[in-house]
């Protein structure tokens, strides 16, 4: 139901104010790019998910990485590079890998998540799964948003892209260099479900991925979903934040995907208590495991590394 | 069974797709037209359209599929129909299959096989004749292998097929219609091989570069030099061993690659020999194409490619013996 | 008028004629890519570009390259690598490269032609120039296509985009690979006039090459189009053939450009020697130009070449 | 002028910008925000969105419009933000813009530069920290420049933009807050320089490598062993010439890449050395990355990459002198 939603939402929100708060402390190193304001987006699009789907999310990934299941301590532990990260401290907040939990990669290389469930699909094809790939609005005008979704409608793979249109790309306004400025009619091109729909109602969201979902594991292809939506923060560690039309966060701060689901939830008569325990739950799980991880160890430089697969 | 490089390559694919049904391929114009180079003929037919199908033109999605599919379960063999296209497609292998395994802390592996034709000589033109290898030895997690006889052409594509990890395969297009004995002894990735023995010299080389020394190595002969002849087979990993262990008997080493000097592999490998075995070295030289794009004319790519003739040239000149009358 | 575009479109079939037979003799090496049954396009097109424009072609560019006013002669000596081509010899079928005519190469890369254009169209946008890309049905499915579609209208380059619909990429029917099946509505979805037209028609290519033209050079940005074509002969040296559906070249055959353009000439009340006077004086040309690069000299391998522009 | 190497950078564009109005750039972000490394701050306002401009993320376009527009007139300079993203703009670049001018028979040059932040030690990780000289070192046409310092930098972009071919810059991201005197003397590209006069082991390096090689002289010099730097400067043309004249005299010749050994610029370097100089070397080796890609946590990066520390100790290793308690 939206309170399980609205959890797991408050829990990527929770482990982001955590992972910014780490970062400006020195915990998180490099850059960082945070999801908070996107919550619906993962959350959404992963509750249809089954054992064996798999998901490929982009550098703003701990969304989709939580939403899938990987422990916040994994991957907070990832971030700081730490011996119990999901990836041994080798991947970093970029490059996050959890197959255990259907997470193929976040990819680091703008358009790489697109190609990774691409290819996905094309195994999964066999077993009836789906493969989700995520991507921003700046990843619609890149060769492998055009490649990939070619490439899977006609071969019909189960793949279902989901373009997070937060408006930006770093700093640039998505209406300034996306010729036409609609990318659901781009999808809609190569003969694909294409849908338009609030990223900011979790509930939305996962209509319109169950019904994809649904296409794709039909063995009728691919589909795809625009998600509008907005990130609260900066882009990474460095940004200027100059770009924003004025009053803009505000507007969408006011459609925050944690208070539209709260606010539905209480007119559909759930207690606020209940709401504020939800909350306070995935709050105090994620506190847990970041705790846990702020004390866990860095690896060991002097254990050598396998360049290949034995 | 004595067949050519073509086939072997095409019944080495036939015999893995027999062997694991998670074996697909893909590319542009593999399976309805039997490959551009007529490497793939008969696979769809005998594999099912599932697991043999054209694609759009697209490499790039080649690449990205072909990774996505085998951290998935699969083992696909992807063929990029010119080596000169792997740029096209090298973001994929290079950002996502090779750093899979490390940086997933060996989560999984990305078993998967690109396949591509390169190589001058064939009047292609400078975009149709290149050998990316190059481009790709120094990225860690990949394999190279290039393979200059049917049997190693077979081998080292039931090795490639079966590896766990993302393998480039060089198919040296002047090499297609060479002909040999195919036999079914492993051929492990990595593992160069003695093609003559020799004592006087030892001259490296891989693909076509190995038959040129094998002619050279003739004319050489006569003039009283004794060379020793090895094929690499593998760029990355390279077996700098086999190398070594020749050089430390022969004292010199000439490396031929079909490509510029600056940045290729043959200088590497004098580099590498260099720091291991310096004292041992009497003389290193390589023989490479100039610095410029593959020209098309026929005199002009002649000219531009090392070929035997030049090669017993090379080694008379450089050992200071004037030529057999 | 039309007999003096049908003059142009005898001159490539005549010169695609001759390298035929040339390259079946062994005086063209390698491969070669002829362009006979779509000669309507090339001339169409460039017949409405003026001085300074310039053209992107592909491998198959041979009428590309005679329609912009590249020589006879330094086209086939190029073909079959002899001093006197159009690059020495160097360069070959594939990649013809004329500047002194507009060209600015025939590319071997599928989709490096619109790439070639783009660029150009950014430089010529200070000029008031145009410039033209030429490429395949297949070359649509490429990331080349996407993403210079993409820039050339984000950020409104005079670019023309012509895309030849012959059917087929190499021996793939380009239904079986292109999603939606419908080039021109991917281009319309970048927010660019978009027109599909009769691609063995000259008088209609050249108009909407006109319209294009006319959009780009008032610095509206780009504009495509897509021409139905057909080619006559194989993809390249090597074609199995078999893929054609039956009866499909006999159809296309009946609906040869130049048959076409003759017809209507005679309809408009051309003499018939007129129009066969046009026919002769075109194959003439292109005869005494092949005969004279034949018997042209090899480039001489002595001679060293630079690696680096002085 | 003291200025550190991001600034150096900026001003060289400005400068060329100004001179030369052909010049235009353009890449993600470089305008309105001045480069998400900020090299490029303050030129839009200067120079106006008609010849500094943001595009979408399509390095292939990117690097196609160069092309297009270089061999139409102008003298694009185009930012590819990371190093790593390289491979999605290489073919154009590789060919494309480095063919041109032989295939074309020398009808018309690619005057364009491409620059990326290369390198890592940012805690970016594997997929933001390559450095994409080695995929590029053996692209005939094409030349690539390495600065370690802002007066290099300066002279390297000042030379890139003005050469008619086309110029890869990469940009170490370690080195953009460095600082140093800028001055105004033309630094060809192609040349290395000598940073450190040395008697008894010439240690060569590129980028960060030559300020880790310069740290290590001092421990060096402590323990009685007077070390020659060598700042290569350019990995293609690669100034040999200079190395040699440097290993004759000290006879051993030390190699520091950023990057794993096979397939490395440092090794084919030794290579070229041991070719040309084979007589004179008493020792050659390299210090290199393990064959791995770049790792995020900080101590695995730390212990990944050659600093000073291990140099110093390699050099004492290799010599067989003991390190001064
Ligand atoms: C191929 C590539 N080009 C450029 C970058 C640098 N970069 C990282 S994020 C980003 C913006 C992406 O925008 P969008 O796709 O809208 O995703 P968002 O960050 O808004 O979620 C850019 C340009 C990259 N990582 N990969
Ligand atoms: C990037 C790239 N991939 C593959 C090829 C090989 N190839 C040459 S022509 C061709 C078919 C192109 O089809 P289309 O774009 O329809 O043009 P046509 O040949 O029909 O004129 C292919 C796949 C190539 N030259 N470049
Ligand atoms: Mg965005
Ligand atoms: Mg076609």
């Amino acid at each position: 139901g939206l309170l399980e939603l609205y959890g797991r939402m408050v829990r990527i929100r929770a482990f982001e104010d955590e992972m910014q708060r780490l970062f400006l402390r020195g915990e998180v190193h490099g850059t960082v790019h945070l999801y908070t304001g996107q919550e619906a987006c993962a959350v959404g699009v992963c509750s249809v998910l089954r054992d064996g789907d798999r998901v490929a999310a982009t550098y703003r990934g701990h969304g989709a990485a939580l939403a899938m299941g990987t422990a916040p301590r994994g991957l907070a532990a990832e971030l700081m590079g730490r011996s119990t990260g999901v990836c041994g401290g080798r991947a970093g907040s970029m490059n996050v890998i959890d197959l255990e939990h259907g997470l193929i990669g976040c990819f680091g290389i703008v358009g790489g998540s697109i190609a990774a469930a691409t290819g996905a699909g094309l195994a999964l094809q066999r077993s009836g799964g789906v493969a989700v790939a995520f991507f921003g609005d700046g990843a619609a005008n890149h060769g492998y948003f055009h490649e990939c979704l070619n490439f899977a409608r006609v071969c019909r793979l189960p793949v279902v892209f989901v373009c997070e249109n937060n408006l930006y790309g770093e700093f640039t306004p998505m209406q300034a260099v996306t010729a036409g400025g609609d990318i659901r009619a781009r999808a809609a091109a190569y003969d694909m479900p294409a849908e338009k729909v609030d990223g900011n109602d979790v509930e939305r969201v996962r209509a319109a991925a169950e019904a994809a979902a649904d296409h794709a594991r039909r063995g009728d292809g691919p589909a795809f979903i625009e998600c509008l939506t907005y990130r609260h923060l900066g882009h990474s560690k460095t940004d200027p934040g100059v770009y924003r039309r004025e009053g803009e966060l505000d507007e969408w701060l006011a459609r925050d995907p944690l208070t539209v689901a709260a606010a539905r939830l209480a007119d559909d008569g759930t207690a606020a208590d209940e709401i504020a325990a939800a909350e306070a739950a995935a709050r105090a799980e994620v506190a847990a495991g970041v705790a846990a991880a702020v004390a866990d160890p860095y690896p060991d430089p002097a254990i050598p590394a396998r360049e290949y697969a034995p | 069974m004595s067949t050519d490089l073509r086939t072997a390559v095409r019944d080495a694919l036939a015999a893995e797709m027999r062997r694991d049904e998670r074996v697909v391929l893909f590319g542009e114009d593999v399976a309805a037209a039997g490959g551009v180079f007529k490497a793939t003929p008969g696979l769809v037919e005998e594999f099912g359209p599932e697991r043999v199908f054209d694609t759009p033109i697209s490499e790039l999605a080649l690449a990205g599929a072909a990774f996505g599919s085998a951290v998935s379960g699969l083992r696909p063999v992807v063929e990029i129909m010119f080596g000169d296209f792997m740029a096209l497609a090298m973001d994929s292998l290079v950002n996502q299959s090779a750093k899979y395994w490390y940086m997933s802390n060996e989560q999984a592996s990305v078993p998967l096989v690109i396949r591509c034709a390169v190589g001058g000589g064939g009047r292609f033109g400078a975009i149709h004749s290149q050998t990316p290898g190059t481009w790709l030895q120094s990225v860690a997690g990949l394999k190279i292998v290039a393979p200059a006889f049917p049997d190693d052409a077979r081998g080292l594509i039931e090795a490639a097929v079966r590896d766990p990890n993302p393998v480039v395969v060089l198919e040296h297009k002047r090499l297609y219609p060479v002909a040999g004995e195919v036999g079914s002894a492993p051929v492990p990735i990595g593992s160069a091989r003695v093609v003559r023995p020799g004592t006087d010299v030892t001259i490296v080389s891989a693909m076509r570069g190995v038959h040129d020394a094998l002619a050279a190595a003739e004319p050489l002969a006569a003039a009283g030099i004794d060379a020793e002849v090895i094929d690499l087979r593998s760029l990355r990993p390279l077996d700098h061993a086999t190398v070594i262990e020749s050089v430390r008997r022969t004292t010199r080493l000439l490396a031929i690659e079909e490509g510029p000097h600056l940045g290729g592999w043959a200088s590497g490998l004098l580099g590498a020999v260099a720091e291991l075995a310096l004292g041992d070295l009497d003389d290193v030289w390589t023989l490479t194409t100039p610095p410029t794009p593959m020209p098309y004319s026929p005199p002009l790519e002649d000219a531009y490619l090392p070929g035997a003739d030049a090669i017993a040239r090379s080694v008379l000149a450089r050992l200071g013996v004037s030529s057999p009358a």
